[in-house]
């Protein structure tokens, strides 16, 4: 048995199983490859023993190097041959080493793959999924440390999603690449060793938010590894006997304002927890849509961010200092709280 | 080149005025306020389109430029059609919501009309390595100009297509300027043909005024991608009558330049052995000419009768699904 | 005289002049290249024939081919060249004819330009200034038409400034190019024949957004185009007794919140005109600034936006259509004030 | 080659002794975890970095890449000051924010090591031209891999500086691997010196384990390029030990690879040559590699005492002024 997991025997009912985020992964291009003959995996050592990242054990032992194909480096390149591999009629997954990487193909990001269906009048549909390995705390430095997920969120054509766990990356990924649309899918590099409970079979809901931990006095939105340090803040927080609602926001377009915005009505209160500078990101979306809304507030919403103003350093210590920590999220909380 | 005279002779003598003539009432449309923005025209180079589009077989696409009227008319878009979508109407091939620079016809094998420069190529490699996977016996061709061969996707897109051997034909429409820049002040070699070289399949120079010239290699190449064997980069050497855009009055070029070519106009050229050849006369072709000026002028009229889509219409356009 | 507009005499105390927009910007790069041999122009054929866009008429001229130097097309290519000249000496000014070009120099604006200095240690300074010509109305379609001015506020390292106005375009193009610190300078391609004041000789403070005009019910802040419709709505506002105070944010990084808190705190109403998607953007990022900063509101902030789902379409009145009024503008701020 | 020994070559034996033993060091601080994230190795490659960096005169600059601490060390850099930066310490090259894959040092010529494959090319143009605008007579270099020469930027800065004859050598690192992908799965030729063809300037091949044909070639290059002359591609033919990054056994390599190039080990053959010429004996060359390992370990004791950096600290690396 070559790959990390079972194939996906029967598609129809969602069996249980447990995984660790990058079998998940690895299930889910598995299950993807094995149900359709369109989807492709390509970019740069994607075939080479597992991948980088180790996602792709075995995808290449079962479906050839036609299908899982090495690329040069070149991202641009790639990332416009999985375009006109789309207007063809297959589905490619492109994977980026690093998000750090996104903006090297910014041309095919930004001008072609969610404006090429647009500017022809809808003559093609573009289903390209992006794999974009993403996140800090590798101490790679500052050139291989992004999240990028919110650079192309005001993007229309485009879809952004982002993983926060083993089954969330099985069910999302799926969602990705059978969606006709661009879709750009954010994994954390940090959390590749985490366990947890798969739905092999299941697919996920485009543009929905999962309610993770319900509560009552604040919700915290969060994505990719911020959403468990919001739930280990939520377990911290409910030993003080605060009741937090975690939200992982999982679509970062189009945004789940509906369920954030059922959430702060309850909560009034809100915690926006993210691996990003808070300037032109999701969280400000968020807190600005609500506002917008006419969201009335028990306190003023709180960002826990990367810095405005300091890239990500690679010292370990100071790169641990930046990435906001469960003690800065439950403490954002408890301001929101007056305590 | 001394092919025997064809049929395609004729057809590729009416679509190249079509193409011509097209152009000029463009270019006139543009004076009248009824096209507005900027438009890429391509007189001069109207044997390039029809001769490369003619070695095209069904199931074969290709990628072009916001200089792609001519490839577009080619490929059989009506020039109805592709009026009303520079007028930005909704009978547009893109709805009106692309206008000069992309007229697309996915269903005549035109997939891309792109703005940006160099973006088409990788995407034709793209279209190709789909058929490769898919076993299909198609080609994929891409236009794009000399200006062109200079940005990053040029070098990419034939890296991979060599590596691939992807069944993929590049055509450079060396017009000798990337907008007022002639080609030498951003270019350190004049025969791009020669580009190929570090990717290890054939470049060829093709003269791109006569035709027959550009057809025979471009079938040549598109059938060798065929069997399986790879890449070809094809030079067409050629010039644009007209400035670059709308803004340019091409002041730049050297006296006497336009003057050498268009007195080797391709249209001219053609017709004349058409003439010598006794096929068509020159009253006949006189006579072409004027229907097919009747026809753009009607198509344009037609065209501006289009309504202007509404937004609400152009959100389908956005995501499929 | 083969410049627009004449030279900087004596650049100490600022004379008055009336300049177009294209004038002003044309005026700024005289006189900075006059000023600092170091300052070198460069792009696709800037110098050829004053340039795409006509700003740089006379430059060739006066400094010679080597400092305006015509480039092949390549934009990722001379934004390294320009980020290598900057580390040796020289101050470069790159001119991206369409701001949808940004992208195509993707890692140069993202990787390079912003980190260079830090990654090093503070080694170097990067003195580069990036030109983008940038926003709609001219026909020119989806892959021309963007703004850009949000896609990269969210680097440290970089700065973001845009010109709404020919006074405005000189002293921040000025002030751009004397920093040491890489700058998007957004200038908008409708705005380049607008005529208005221009102090010859001054230079804009960095970061500080301008208030044009003053009142107490409602604040509007705005960039590039949006300014001059704004101003517009305020005079139809005005006719209806409302008194609008209009800001001119000019720097989208770093963000001036002290000028547009203080206006907030004035009129208790904000409208930001954008020419952009509200997600990601300066909007949003302010709105959601001043709520956690505990902003109370008389009416929900509104923004008025690009429609979230749609490209910037060709058809000429569709185009006009999403591109935000003085009408959608004016009716924003009667809206905030419940008129 | 066979250059007469010079006195620099006992310098350069000890230069690629010193990079053969910090890479080792660091291999075993990663080991320890005194050193996190990634390292890229460079054992194998030394004469590389030494020869080439050798031709460098004051004023030249050079970029290289994460792969850089044979070229950071060969410009001079404290193996100290190196491991400092690869641990994250304040008395770093770069305050500890850069890490392994930034070893810069602008007061050496050493205005960059970038971790985006291609980035440093265009840098490395950027500063000849400048040299070039201000009539300084510096060249700079860019030191850069095998697969980097498929991406778009090494296409884009060879045509710049072409069309610029601007005084710059671009030298590929060629050591047969990019990441896991052998040369040809990703790049259709052997001889990536070919690649100079299109850009009208000279492309040469060395062999890059033979320090003295590196110095040659280099100098060469570098001269050429102060004459004003233009530019030169090098391609120096080596091979790293290690795998490509600390996560890599380097499984894929095919079997006796690694075995004959490390039968051609750079400083043994250097060694080899000093010992047969009777300038250092073997026992000698012991001596020194003992002395040398004993500065290294010493390096490594006395930058794990330099303090972490705090986040105020690094606060004024990111604007200027
Ligand atoms: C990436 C990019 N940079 C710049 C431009 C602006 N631009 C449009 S056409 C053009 C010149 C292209 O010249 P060439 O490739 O020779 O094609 P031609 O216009 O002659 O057909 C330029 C610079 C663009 N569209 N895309
Ligand atoms: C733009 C970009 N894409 C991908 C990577 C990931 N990556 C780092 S090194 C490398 C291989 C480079 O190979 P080569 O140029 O031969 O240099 P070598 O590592 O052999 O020294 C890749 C793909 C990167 N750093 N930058
Ligand atoms: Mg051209
Ligand atoms: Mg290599």
């Amino acid at each position: 048995m070559s790959t990390l997991a079972e194939p996906l025997a029967a598609p129809s009912e969602p069996t249980t199983v447990e995984l660790t985020y990058r079998e998940a992964i690895n299930a889910a291009l598995e299950d993807e490859m094995a149900a359709d003959e369109a989807v492709v995996l390509m970019g740069e050592d994607v075939s080479a023993d597992g991948g980088v990242f180790k996602t792709n054990h075995g995808l290449v032992e079962q479906f050839g190097p036609s299908r899982v194909r090495n690329t040069p480096i070149c991202e641009n390149g790639f990332m416009g041959v999985a375009l006109g591999m789309s207007l063809t009629g297959l589905r490619p997954v492109v994977e980026i080493m690093f998000a750090d990487f996104l903006p090297t193909a910014g041309d095919a990001i930004v001008n072609q793959l969610p404006k090429y269906r647009y500017m022809s009048g809808g003559q093609f549909s573009v289903p390209v999924t992006v794999r974009s390995i993403s996140g800090a705390l590798g101490r790679f430095g500052t050139q291989h440390s992004a999240t990028g997920e919110s650079w192309f969120m005001s993007l229309p054509g485009l879809r952004v999603v982002t993983a926060s766990s083993p089954g969330a990356a099985y069910e999302l990924l799926r969602s990705a690449i059978h969606d006709d649309n661009p879709v750009i899918f954010h994994e954390h590099k940090a959390l590749y060793g985490r366990k947890g409970t798969v739905r092999r079979g299941a697919i996920a809901d485009l543009g929905k938010a999962a309610v993770l931990r319900e509560g009552s006095d604040v919700t915290i939105v969060a994505t990719l590894l911020m959403v468990e340090r919001a739930l280990k803040a939520a377990d911290q927080l409910a030993a003080d006997g605060i009741s937090t609602e975690v939200i992982d926001l999982r679509w970062i377009r189009p945004l789940d304002l509906a369920t954030i915005a059922a959430s702060v009505s309850k909560t009034g209160r809100l915690v926006v927890s993210e691996e990003q500078v808070h300037a032109g990101g999701w969280g400000a979306t968020i807190i600005s849509e609500l506002t917008m809304a006419g969201q009335s507030w028990h306190a003023a919403p709180r960002a826990v961010s990367l810095p405005a103003d300091l890239p990500i350093p690679y010292s370990p210590p100071l790169e641990n200092e930046i990435i906001p920590s469960v003690e800065r999220i439950a403490a954002a909380a408890r301001t929101a709280l007056g305590r | 080149m001394s092919d025997p005279l064809s049929p395609d002779h004729v057809a590729w003598f009416r679509k190249m005025l079509e193409i011509r003539l097209f152009e000029e009432k463009v270019q006139e449309l543009f004076m009248q306020g009824a096209i507005q923005g900027t438009t890429h025209l391509c007189q001069g180079q109207e044997a390039v389109s029809v001769g490369a589009i003619g070695a095209m077989r069904p199931g074969d696409v290709q990628t072009n430029t916001y200089r792609g009227h001519g490839e577009a008319l080619a490929l059989g878009m009506a020039p109805e059609t592709a009026f009303a979508e520079l007028m930005g109407r909704s009978s547009g091939c893109s709805g009106g919501v692309g206008g000069s620079m992309h007229l697309i016809d996915v269903s005549k094998g035109n997939i891309g009309a792109n703005a940006i420069v160099g973006a088409g190529l990788p995407i034709a490699v793209g279209a190709a390595v789909a058929f490769q996977i898919r076993q299909q016996p198609h080609v994929a061709l891409s236009f794009f100009g000399d200006g062109a061969t200079n940005i990053g996707t040029f070098h990419e897109a034939l890296n991979m297509a060599a590596v691939w051997t992807a069944p993929v034909v590049f055509i450079i429409t060396n017009n000798l300027y990337g907008e007022y820049s002639p080609l030498r002040s951003t270019t350190p070699l004049d025969d791009l043909a020669r580009r190929a070289g570090p990717y290890g399949f054939p470049g060829v120079i093709v003269d791109g005024q006569d035709v027959d010239a550009v057809h025979g290699a471009t079938s040549d190449a598109v059938e060798r991608a065929r069997r399986g064997e790879g890449p070809t980069l094809l030079e067409m050497k050629t010039y644009r009558y007209r400035g670059h855009s709308r803004a340019d009055p091409a002041k730049y070029r050297p006296e006497g330049e336009l003057e050498r070519w268009t007195s080797r106009d391709p249209i001219e050229l053609l017709g004349a052995r058409l003439a010598a050849d006794g096929r068509v006369s020159p009253d006949d072709q006189a006579a072409m000419r004027a229907e097919v000026q009747a026809e753009i002028d009607a198509a344009a009229d037609r065209a501006v009768q289009s309504p202007y889509p509404t937004l609400e219409e152009t959100e389908r356009y956005v995501y499929a699904g």
